[in-house]
């Protein structure tokens, strides 16, 4: 009885328990089942999701570092190399939406700088409730502040990202923040502790009692009873980020450390074994050494604290006084607390007495693996949608005024412009216009970035859903005139222990996998979240694609943003229409609905050729997703202050034509001048086209059948799309 | 009526902002200084007369308004 | 002529400011670190933008008991150019190098877009190659931008021509609606009594490329350049 | 010795987080709140017996650095 409330409380089974009794050969003390708690929860160990995770594309020609490390790494050229992860955050910020979702950001940035790249880039995935709920509006408001108070303190621009509201979300918002970093591809540092009797240090923050059980916490199901669990918030200190950047960068630029890893989940212990692990030795800590915010704190905490902005640093021989030095001038605190040894054990003493004593390799190689059973029951989820369903009886002006004032297709400046998106100064193109584009000073480099998500596909048809997810993200990034280069992606999914999650896990990780393929963007790192369900609700299955690409030379960039009056706007690629899975009947109809059917991705891929060799034809490209032609036109419109002109073929309905979705289709505009040769080459390249409008300077005219059945001037739907999300959360708690 | 709000972070939880305080202080020279921890504090004017209804809606106010449970407690100081 | 420019454990726009100096502008630039006490080899000091001591207790409060400052106070004492950006304004107000104190921006947020200010006076160091009353498109990135002085120093700086700049719409016109953070007068940037001494909020270290989208704020540094050829 | 100090905005100056913290909890129902101003309490441990003394120092610390004398005013409380 006893031991099995413990076993319970450790989120371990008696199978599992067996296991550590087979690994110590004896009984563990509570110190190391609180090590094995950690290290074989689903946080830490991805048990449930590795045997899935291998069926993903990892490698390429300019991947440096592919999964398994803190971060992946892909070469750029030049000497220069970008490394890149997304995490999320997601049961923190339900919790403490500003301190989850600030801490969040905290521990991407380490993942990145850790590997000694400078971090220039964060993109933050966002998804709530829907605003009409107090609940949801509180998280929403805290979540955006905590990105702004951590991101915009340690100076690293947040430039781009989404944010989304769908019910499902409600009690499990997600926060995925994906980073980038630049660093020399000769001063590369791994999270790798191979050279035995090397010294290690602790640097940073103090250990307190915070997040005492955060890994197991994001490894289990939301209940009543979490409230209890509420004291273990983390809170982080952006200033002692900053810090820590600087100072490890510092060190690592004056060659004093052999090996670097941070403290993020699951804290000490993690960050002991993983290194220890992959450099294939052992490693020995006293806890005593180690710097506390709390008196009285027993080995037990000291190990799984989660305390923020902690950094385990190898020391390389003979350069221990001058790695100190360092780390004073930034004001940090630094402390010898062990070395690397040669016994391949997790050895931790307290004043010099053993209190854990486990082989690494049960706690990393050898942790659990499980091959869920799995159900794929979403096989009646897509249903064809009847042409009758889908008019709502409004006219078109009527719908438009609808979908302006609607906060998923919104503007989200009132996100954005929280979050320092400048700083650094090599911000190209900035939120609110598609993908992002930063320069890599130094070169004649810039790097294109986005992260989309489509959970409404991957509910109807996880694998399809999942290539289409690519499929967009790919066409983000090729607009831009960016060729992709690797990938990295957040998996937001339920309780993996029921079938039918597993089964949406499993389609969504082969049709992401396919696609990458096929697309030849490996990904080179990730992050799974489970359990992202609230009283047996799951959230709709979200996974999460951070795509990354490289532009050679700043004429080579292609704007989203309407150039010159008189340009002619064309509708390139899949030119079917269809308001399967589409906003439009989610809003309407209050239901995802439709039929998701193949993904056209070597419609995409032509895209791509085609954008990548005519360049100089292009005059702004921008691809259609969320919300439709009508919604990317006025994206599109915004920036320079333009307007357009839209001629609706006459076999197309209005709504149909304005606010349908399909994948692989892209808006283009080019000089009137450019008329017949871009169509020659589109043609060339066996793409369809439709010549859709023309750029005007500011009016808006929607035609159909030669007569006009919208009008207004972009400074209006400017102002409109501007305002929908504050004049939504104004006044209200 | 008027009453003072003070609401303070957890003993357990991390207080950026008084830690760095403290230590700039100590790096001033106020070495004396061995602990700063800082809070908020709102003056507040509520139009009841009534002290025991006026501190229920203080409380209220506190707890849902002005103070994070999570990782925040309060105090309620009414002034006669 | 050498430029410097100063960190503080936590400025982050040490580095922005730098590449706009040295590889834009063109002016051999150094940084200096926040316990320097020697400030003798430089024409210009730039306290930059950023969260120093992670703005905590109040922004620029615990910066300006830094070591430099004490220098870069002798250092303006005797006429050399000090800009204050953003954070670096802050710093100077704490300092009381300029009069008055910042409050939280009225929306309570932190605001990053472009914005319009004017340029009052082209007779300045700061100035000389801008047109009185050009508009500048340039961003912000702050939260407690909301400038505050009590009336009568706002009255002696209106009177002694100490606003330098002033936020607007395109057009130049000086309105609340065009006031993003709630400054009194629409302050954007105030010099001290001699002009020697520049704090402002709008990043023109953000508006010196048009890669990034504005120019606007370039001009400010080359008239920093003419200012000390000249002289 | 334990104190606290308590730093608040002048009467002249404009307080936006209280005014906006007004707002909402008027909008929320709560009209008997007329009015709500903002401030900081530092809770201090210093490492002085001297009531005198420990006043003197820490009268030194809220002036120069606690609070900014240009939109802010402070109160000492020594705790017995
Ligand atoms: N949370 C956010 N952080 C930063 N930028 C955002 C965020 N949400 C949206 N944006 C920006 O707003 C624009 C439109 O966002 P959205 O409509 O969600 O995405 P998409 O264009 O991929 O459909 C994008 O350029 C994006 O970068
Ligand atoms: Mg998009």
């Amino acid at each position: 009885m006893e031991l099995k409330k413990l076993l319970e409380q450790h989120n371990l089974t008696v199978k599992e328990y067996e296991r550590i009794k087979e690994a110590l050969g004896r009984e563990p003390n509570i110190t190391e089942l609180g090590v094995f708690s950690v290290m074989w929860s689903e946080h830490c160990s991805y048990k449930s999701s590795r045997i899935h995770l291998k069926k993903l594309p990892t490698k390429g020609e300019k991947v440096v570092q592919g999964p398994g490390e803190n971060a992946g790494i892909v070469d750029i050229g030049d000497g220069y190399v970008a490394v890149f992860k997304i995490e999320s955050h997601n049961h923190p910020s339900f919790i403490e939406p500003y301190q989850g979702a600030a801490t969040g950001v905290g521990g991407i940035l380490r993942d990145i700088f850790t590997m000694g790249a400078r971090p220039v880039a964060v993109l933050d995935s966002l998804r709530f409730g829907e605003l009409d709920n107090p609940l949801n509006r509180r998280t929403f408001k805290g979540v955006v502040a905590g990105i702004s108070g951590y991101g915009n303190s340690v100076g690293v621009p947040t430039v781009g990202g989404e944010t989304c509201f769908d019910d499902s979300y409600t009690y499990n918002p997600l926060v995925n923040v994906f980073c980038l970093g630049i660093a020399r591809k000769d001063k590369i540092f791994y999270a790798k502790a191979d050279v035995v009797g090397a010294k290690v240090f602790y640097a940073g923050a103090k250990t307190g009692r915070d997040g005492i059980h955060g890994a197991t916490m994001a490894s289990a199901e939301f209940d009543e009873s979490s409230e209890e669990k509420r004291p273990n918030v983390q809170v982080g200190d952006p200033f002692k980020e900053k810090l820590l950047i600087e100072a490890c960068l510092e060190v690592m630029d004056k060659d004093l450390i052999s090996s670097i890893q941070d403290m993020g989940a699951a804290g000490l212990t993690s960050s002991s074994v993983e290194m220890a692990g992959r450099g294939g030795t052992g490693i020995e800590i006293d806890v005593a050494l180690i710097p506390k915010r709390e008196e009285g704190m027993t080995p037990y905490e000291i190990l799984l604290s989660e305390s923020q902005e902690r950094m385990l640093i190898v020391a390389r021989e003979g350069k221990e006084d001058e790695l100190r030095e360092v780390f004073n001038k930034w004001d940090l605190d630094i402390v010898e607390i062990g070395k690397i040894t040669d016994t391949g054990k997790f050895m931790v003493k307290e004043n010099g007495e053993v209190v854990a004593d486990i082989p690494v390799e049960y706690l990393t190689d050898n942790a659990p693996v499980y091959d869920r059973p799995y159900l794929n029951i979403f096989k009646n989820r897509e249903s064809k949608i009847e042409k009758k369903d889908i008019k709502p009886d409004k006219k078109i002006e009527d719908i438009i005024e609808d979908m302006l004032k609607d906060p998923n297709l919104a503007k989200k400046n009132w996100v954005f412009e929280q979050y320092d998106h400048m700083v650094q100064t090599n911000s190209v193109i900035t939120p609110g216009r598609g993908a992002a584009v930063i320069r890599v000073k130094g070169t004649d480099k810039f790097l294109s970035m986005s992260v989309d998500g489509n959970p409404d596909f991957v509910y109807l048809n996880p694998y399809e859903g999942a290539k289409r997810i690519v499929t967009e993200a790919y066409l983000n990034i090729v607009t831009t005139g960016a060729t992709p280069i690797g990938a990295t992606n957040c998996l937001n999914f339920g309780n993996p222990e029921k079938e039918e999650i597993m089964g949406e896990f499993k389609n969504a990780v082969e049709g992401m996998g396919e696609a990458c393929r096929f697309f030849n963007t490996p990904i080179t790192g990730g992050n799974v979240s489970f359990y992202n369900e609230t009283n047996g609700l799951p959230i709709k299955p979200t996974p999460v694609l951070g795509l990354v690409g490289v532009i050679e030379g700043k004429e080579n960039i292609i704007y989203p943003d309407f150039q010159d009056e008189d340009d002619l706007i064309y509708l390139v690629g899949n030119i079917d229409f269809s308001f399967d899975g589409s906003y439009f009947i989610k809003k309407y109809y209050k239901k995802t609905m439709g039929m998701i059917g193949k993904t056209p991705m070597e419609t995409a891929k032509k895209i791509g050729d085609f954008i990548l060799s005519e360049r100089c034809l292009i005059k702004s490209a921008n691809d259609v997703s969320n919300g439709g032609i009508f919604t990317v036109m006025v994206e599109s419109a915004e920036y320079n202050g333009k307007g357009f002109e839209l001629n609706i073929p006459e076999n197309i309905e209005e709504s149909l034509f304005l606010f349908g979705e399909t994948p692989s289709r892209v808006i283009m505009t080019i000089s009137p001048k450019d008329k017949e040769s871009f169509e020659k080459e589109v043609e060339k390249h066996g793409l369809s086209y439709m010549k859709i409008g023309k750029i005007t300077d500011g009016e808006i005219k929607i035609d159909k059948n030669g007569k006009t059945v919208y009008q207004n001037n972009m400074e209006n739907i400017t102002e409109k799309r501007a305002k929908v999300i504050p004049d939504i959360l104004k006044n209200r708690k | 009526m008027k009453a003072k709000i003070i609401v303070n972070l957890k003993e357990i939880v991390l207080d950026p902002q008084g830690e760095t305080i403290l230590h700039s202080l100590n790096e001033m020279g106020y070495d004396e200084i061995k602990k700063v921890r800082q809070g908020k504090i709102f003056f507040i004017e509520i139009d009841e007369s009534d002290e025991e209804k006026g501190r229920k809606k203080l409380e209220e106010i506190a707890h849902k308004v002005l103070s994070n449970p999570v990782i925040e407690t309060y105090t309620i100081e009414i002034e006669k | 002529m050498r430029f410097g420019v100063v960190v503080f454990p936590g400025s982050n726009c040490d580095y922005d400011s730098y590449h706009v100096l040295n590889s834009v502008i063109g002016v051999k630039t150094d940084f200096i670190w926040h316990k320097e006490k020697n400030l003798s080899d430089y024409d210009l000091i730039v306290l930059p933008g950023g969260f120093s001591y992670g703005d905590y207790l109040r922004s620029g409060a615990i910066a300006r008991f830094s070591p430099v400052m004490k220098e870069v106070k002798n250092f303006a004492d005797n006429g050399g150019l000090v800009l204050g950006i953003c954070n670096g304004f802050q710093v100077l107000l704490e300092s009381g190098m300029l009069p008055g104190a910042m409050l939280r921006n009225k929306n309570l947020h932190f605001i990053c877009k472009h914005i319009h200010i004017k340029v009052n006076d082209n007779k300045t160091p700061w100035t000389s190659s801008y047109n009185n009353g050009d508009v500048l498109r340039i961003p912000i990135a702050h939260a407690d931008g909301n400038y505050f002085a009590s009336d009568d120093i706002l009255e002696k700086l209106k009177k002694e021509g100490r606003i330098l700049f002033q936020y607007t719409n395109e057009q130049g016109d000086v309105k609340d609606e065009y006031n993003p953070n709630g400054s009194k007068l629409n302050i954007a940037g105030i010099m001290n009594e001699k002009k020697n001494v520049l704090g402002m909020m709008p990043h023109p270290e953000r508006a010196s490329e048009k890669l990034l989208g504005s120019e606007d704020g370039k001009k400010l540094f080359i008239s920093i350049v003419n200012f000390l050829k000249d002289k």
